[in-house]
């Protein structure tokens, strides 16, 4: 039982983080139509800038909020230069522009950062919390008090927030938002600056519990996208249950059946979903015209 | 082009030409090291291209296949003792076969789904092939033994060359006779629209099928090759990143066209090694490499390439 | 998992990465042209801890080298490539250093899986080659042109065990990776242990790239009876390792892990989990805290003022590989009277009594590494510091 | 014996209704058209009939064949042709490949006789083309063999539709809206095209807004509303049926 407890713990921590790089997948999705395949560099961007102001003398909250800063502007600076440029272009098209970003953004910080991997200190030290004869590492309560509140936010900002409410209203039908005069631009913009935020505080509160270096986002950004595609592709909210799902199974397979093979039930279990159910968990199912 | 049947087979000569000199121009084995990987890596890409290019699917799981041929031929010759040349027909088979089996659910989903789901695939099968340690010697890889002709051992680079070469040549003109009859346009139909093409009587699950396995055959082969050339195979060859390279050359050289995929399969095996001097910046220029082009080229090298010589020819 | 180094998967069909040339630049001894020594090591990626320290090594002794007047009367070229730790890109570098740079002789393969993975190549090329690998299996069976400088896992797996048996432990449990150093070192385990009078009672192993342990380490947990984990590996995975020990207040089971740690970079990145590990390391890691009459200790002191002086960080037990390989290089070649790469390669199985920081080597046809345990020194962590036991 | 027979046809997209128990029969050999306002299930009923959906209840027969079950590229087989409303065109093809791609049901040459350039491969290219070019003259599109279909005007693209459609030497063509988006000689040529199409034995099926050409060239008239059969009959019957014209003529100033 305290290993099913342990097990669960360190599902739900990872699968926090794939939940946050999920939601960035959906909001950039929901503005754009493009998958972001750079999505996991934000990650990699919150938690290497993080490590990288510290060691030059920064305090950890200072840094983060400033290493977010730099991931959202990298996110602008991808929609402006990369996405906007290539607004017609087909899907096989704009994923090879987003990873072509991602290795220009792993590039850039290979140069400017090294390629040695790094780690944060703790936020709340060490020391193991015991839970049910289970152990629970302090930083674990971080990832998923922040993931709460994020996605609270994120809620109360769609349904209260005029612009909340205009970045829902372009993903539900764009040339409709346009003609109620909503900037599309600008909602473009922010959902990358929004889901490259997402990503970078993910990058930064798990940092402390693995170690990260210029190269960790692209695994990330892959299980994010599981988590995405699992919730139902546009979704944020199900992008959440999907990184959690995702988390959660890969701990318990590696738990009881074989931690050889964790990374496959992520897989298998998108493909099931992928040719079961086209739509997502959570999606809703839409219909061709000809 | 005024007869697009001289724009095909001059293209074809043209290729059996620069296979034909480069040896001229290589300086020493390692050279002809990097042009093997070149034509291996093409000939993938012209498979791929097929199935990207022409019937307009994607895949970011195609070096699964690549891997999967190599590993055949890696374990049943070394574990098993096989011939290396029926390991090679029975990896492509085989190959074959798996492809055949995942093309009918996959191939139902379109755009990012298809997208998904390719590369849940293709990591499912590096996974498979990195913790199956006892059968291919896990994530440090396997040594594969020299492919032997009668009592003749195909080992040297320039050998390896003429084999490669001629494999590319070959099936180029495959492709090139295959785009060009009804099977082929029916496969490009799936890419204009599939409801006409379903319309016209084509079964697009069938075509699709049939597209997919045939590239994942020629994958697998090449995969084979691989082995056999380079006498050592990891499971990075099935990896995503490996796929996505793959997918990249084709894109870049451009889509819907068989030299395009040759050119970038080329450009994108030989330019890491041009760029040695600038390692630092070596990604830097590859990513700023592949954004521009998609953006200022979307079409590709080729294509556009083309496009501006017959324009200027006006 | 796959997306092991991913740009540089992308970037490198086959592979090259910073060819630095440290030159003959004295022009005027330079009528002969210099000998040149070809070096893949994991620079970066996960092995990074490994090849960096080996790379820098190799470029500072190569320098004084040559300001001292070279080897034979000719001066060394070094030809370094990083091959990040990938089995794939080390053949494409060691095919690379014998057919493009045409080197006399290759030290490297800071891995297993990259020395195992070139050796057909080098063996096939006929050229020495010394690799920076721990795993038995590099020298054993022996291969004709195949030498190594570290203590091999068979030994860290005795010396650990060893140290059990004084203990009392009867059940240890071991982690590790996929690699070909980690399998190797769990399949030592697995075979040593009845003779030691210990039992295997649990074997987990982890990917990669994974980023956590957890579950592996929960299973021991709660596997009855285990009196002390063994950890095979190296790189970013141990240290993730040692991280979850900790997390998971598992301090109260002794661990011990192979020397594949034997750095303080280990220490640092693991942030205090590490303390009360146990692990066997070559003498240079704890040079100062050898006895005086120690025969090791005028080399090692020396190498560890100078390694520290040039680069100001502390010394690796990895570095000392390197320093090694290239002392049993030119020893040879001067024995040889210059790069002929058969003489050199039969000087190599020559050498005797030869003091290096790893140990004393004495080679022989049947014996590739030349070194015994007397050289391989037990300690322990305490306060963030190397602590010689024994 | 029926061209097209189609029995209590039901569609219904997430509990709106678009053809509700729609039953009609289509005699071989004559021009039939389908009309009605904007939804009342014209283009639906097309792509229930081609099975490009599948209908919620009902059947559809073709030749006396019950199809209800077969996919689209069965039915195409049995003889069943159509067009787009919007278009469908293959972009990435030559005018002449689309054409050449309509006759795909008439090759000889399987996968791997393509892939080898057997002598079967080339006769259906050889034949294939030569058709093609014929039926790009019908059509009037002799100026264009070789264009690439996305530089072509969009006129021309409609026929380019026709042309490829009746490559497969259909016995049931479908036009959907084969006039919209035309200027008045264009529709005028379509017009004549159908005709001939017509006189040919082949069956014409239209969907099409412009009454003109409707009442002008149809023998048979199915009106539509709200996905139910309004009405049906010559064009004179028609437009002398006051449901349709409070429904559908009296509406829109034709």
């Amino acid at each position: 039982m305290s290993d099913f407890l342990q097990f669960v713990f360190s599902g739900l921590t990872v699968g926090a983080i794939y939940a946050l790089v999920g939601i960035g997948f959906a909001l950039i999705y929901n503005a754009s139509h493009v998958i972001n395949f750079a999505q996991g560099e934000f990650v990699m961007i919150g938690g290497m800038a993080t490590v990288a102001l510290i060691d030059l003398g920064v305090p950890l909250l200072p840094a983060a909020l400033v290493a977010i800063a730099i991931a959202a502007l990298v996110g602008v600076a991808l929609e402006k230069l990369a996405i906007e440029p290539a607004r017609n272009a087909g899907v096989v098209t704009l994923i090879i522009i987003t990873i072509g970003a991602s290795i220009l953004v792993r590039g850039v910080v290979e140069v400017v950062l090294g390629k040695q991997f790094h780690r944060l200190p703790s936020f709340s030290g060490d020391q193991p919390i015991l839970v049910g004869g289970a152990t629970l590492h302090p930083q674990s309560l971080w990832i998923v008090g922040a993931l709460v509140v994020l996605v609270v936010g994120l809620k109360l900002f769609f349904d209260r927030h005029p612009f909340g409410k205009a970045i829902l209203a372009t993903a539900h039908n764009r040339l409709a938002a346009q003609l109620v005069g909503i900037e599309v631009k600008t909602v473009l913009v922010a959902s990358f600056a929004l889901s490259a935020a997402f990503g970078a505080i993910g990058g930064i509160l798990t940092a402390p519990l693995t170690l990260t270096q210029y190269d960790v986002g692209v695994m990330l950004g892959v299980k994010g996208f599981c988590a995405a595609i699992l919730g139902g592709l546009g979704s944020p909210f199900g992008a959440v249950l999907g990184g959690l799902i995702v988390g959660l199974a890969e701990a318990l397979a590696a738990g009881y059946v074989s931690s050889a093979y964790k990374d496959v039930v992520a897989f298998v279990m998108i493909l099931l979903v992928l040719f079961f159910m086209p739509s997502g968990l959570f999606g809703t199912k839409g219909t061709e015209r000809v | 082009m005024a007869n697009p049947a001289l724009g095909r087979w001059g293209g074809l000569i043209v290729l059996i030409v620069v296979v034909a000199a480069l040896p001229l121009v290589l300086p020493n084995k390692f050279y002809y090291d990097i042009a093997v990987k070149t034509g291996l890596n093409a000939l993938v890409c012209v498979g791929l291209n097929l199935l990207i290019g022409y019937a307009g699917q994607i895949s970011l799981g195609h070096a699964a296949f690549f891997a999967l041929g190599g590993y055949a031929s890696a374990v049943l010759t070394t574990r098993y003792e096989w011939n290396g040349f029926l390991a090679l027909g029975a990896g492509a088979v085989a190959t074959g076969i798996v492809a055949y089996l995942v093309a009918r659910p996959i191939l139902r989903l379109k755009g990012h789904y298809l997208a998904m789901a390719t590369l849940a695939f293709g990591i499912i099968v590096s996974l498979v092939l990195n913790r199956e340690i006892w059968l291919t010697g896990g994530p440090d890889g396997i040594t594969v033994p020299t492919l032997r002709l009668g009592d003749m051992r195909l080992r040297s680079a320039e050998t390896w060359y003429w084999i490669t070469g001629g494999a590319l040549v070959v099936v180029t003109y495959l492709a090139l006779n295959l785009i060009h009859s009804p099977s082929g346009r029916a496969i490009r139909a799936l890419h204009g629209s599939e409801v006409a093409a379903e319309t016209l009587g084509i079964d697009v699950a069938r075509t699709k099928t049939m597209v997919f396995v045939l590239s994942a055959v020629i994958a697998a082969i090449a995969g084979s090759l691989f082995a056999h050339a380079d006498r050592f195979i990891t499971p990075n060859e099935a990896g995503f990143l490996r796929s996505v390279e793959l997918v990249t050359m084709v894109v870049l050289g451009g889509m819907a066209s068989t030299f395009g995929a040759i050119v970038g399969a080329a450009l994108l095996t030989v330019l890491p090694q041009a760029l040695a001097g600038f390692d630092e910046f070596k990604h830097i220029v590859l990513g700023a490499i592949l954004v521009g082009t998609m953006i200022f080229l979307p079409k590709g090298l080729v294509p556009s390439l083309g496009a501006l010589i017959r324009r200027w020819r006006r | 998992m796959t997306a092991r180094n991913p740009s540089r998967r992308l970037a490198l069909c086959l592979g090259v990465a910073t060819a630095v040339m440290l030159g003959a630049l004295g022009g005027a001894q330079a009528q002969q042209a210099p000998i040149k020594i070809g070096s893949f090591l994991a620079v970066t990626g996960p092995a990074s801890f490994l090849g960096d320290p080996e790379a820098k090594t190799l470029k500072l002794y190569v320098d004084r080298i040559n300001k001292a007047g070279g080897v034979a009367g000719r001066q060394l070229q070094l030809v370094v490539y990083d091959s990040a730790g990938d089995a794939k890109q080390a053949v494409s570098f060691a095919k690379r250093l014998i057919d493009e740079d045409k080197v006399d002789l290759i030290i490297g393969g800071s891995t297993t899986g990259e020395t195992m993975a070139a050796a057909p190549v080098v063996q096939e090329a006929e050229l020495p080659f010394i690799s920076l690998a721990g795993a038995n299996v590099v020298v054993e069976p022996v291969k004709k042109w195949i030498f190594k400088t570290p203590h091999s896992d068979r030994m860290a797996i005795e010396k650990i065990f060893e140290d059990a048996q004084k203990r009392e432990f009867k059940k240890v449990a071991v982690i590790g990776g996929p690699g070909g150093f980690d399998q190797s070192c769990r399949a030592e385990a697995v075979k040593l242990a009845p003779r030691y009078g210990l039992e295997v009672v649990a074997n987990e192993t982890y990917g990669a790239n994974d980023t956590e342990m957890t579950p592996q380490l929960t299973r021991i947990r709660s596997t009855p009876g285990v009196q002390a984990i063994v950890g095979c590996g190296f790189g970013a995975p141990t240290v993730i390792t040692a991280r979850n020990y900790k997390q998971l207040g598992m301090q109260n089971i002794p661990f011990y892990f192979n020397h594949g740690v034997g750095s303080d970079q280990f220490i640092k990145q693991s942030e205090g989990a590490t303390e009360g590990m146990r692990v066997p390391v070559a003498a240079v890691l704890v040079g100062d805290q050898l006895k005086a009459d120690d025969p090791q200790r005028p080399i090692v002191t020396d190498y560890r003022k100078t390694y520290t002086e040039a680069y100001n960080e502390p010394i690796s037990t990895f570095g000392g590989h390197a320093f090694d390989a290239l002392l049993i290089a030119t020893e040879a070649i001067k024995r040889a009277g210059g790069p002929d790469k058969a003489k050199v390669r039969d000087e190599i199985e020559k050498t005797k009594d030869l003091i290096g920081v790893d140990g004393i080597f004495t080679m022989s046809a049947t014996d590739h590494m030349g070194l015994d345990l007397r050289s391989f020194k037990m300690t322990e962590i305490k306060d963030g510091k190397w602590v010689l036991l024994y | 014996m029926t061209s097209l027979e189609v029995a209590g046809l039901a569609k219904s997209f997430g509990g709106v209704t678009a053809v509700d128990d729609v039953t009609f029969s289509i005699t071989p050999g004559h021009i039939h058209s389908i009309i009605g306002p904007n939804g009342a299930g014209k283009t639906t009923l097309f792509n229930l009939v081609a099975g490009l959906y599948v209908p919620t209840s009902g059947t559809v027969r073709l030749a006396g064949q019950d199809v209800t079950a077969l996919a689209p590229h069965q039915r195409a087989a049995l003889g069943l042709g159509r067009t787009f409303q919007n278009l469908q065109i293959f972009f990435n093809m030559s005018a002449i490949e689309n054409v050449m791609v309509g006759r795909h049901l008439r090759r000889r040459a399987g996968f791997l006789g393509s892939l080898f350039a057997l002598p079967s491969a080339w006769a259906d290219n050889r034949e294939a083309r030569a058709q093609a070019a014929r039926l790009m003259a019908r059509v009037g599109l002799e100026a264009y063999l070789d264009a690439e279909a996305d530089a072509m005007p969009y006129g021309a693209l409609k026929r380019l539709e026709i042309a490829r459609a009746l490559a497969a030497e259909p016995s049931l063509l479908m036009l959907d809206e084969p006039a919209a988006g035309l200027n008045p000689t264009e529709t005028q040529e379509i017009d004549r095209l159908i005709q001939s199409i017509a006189a040919d034995g082949i069956t014409v099926v239209l969907v099409e807004h412009d009454m003109k050409l409707v009442m002008g060239i149809s023998d048979h008239i199915i009106v539509l509303d709200h996905g139910r059969l309004l009405a049906q009959g010559t064009p004179a019957e028609v437009a002398r049926d006051p449901q349709v014209v409070a429904a559908y003529l009296g509406g829109e100033p034709a």
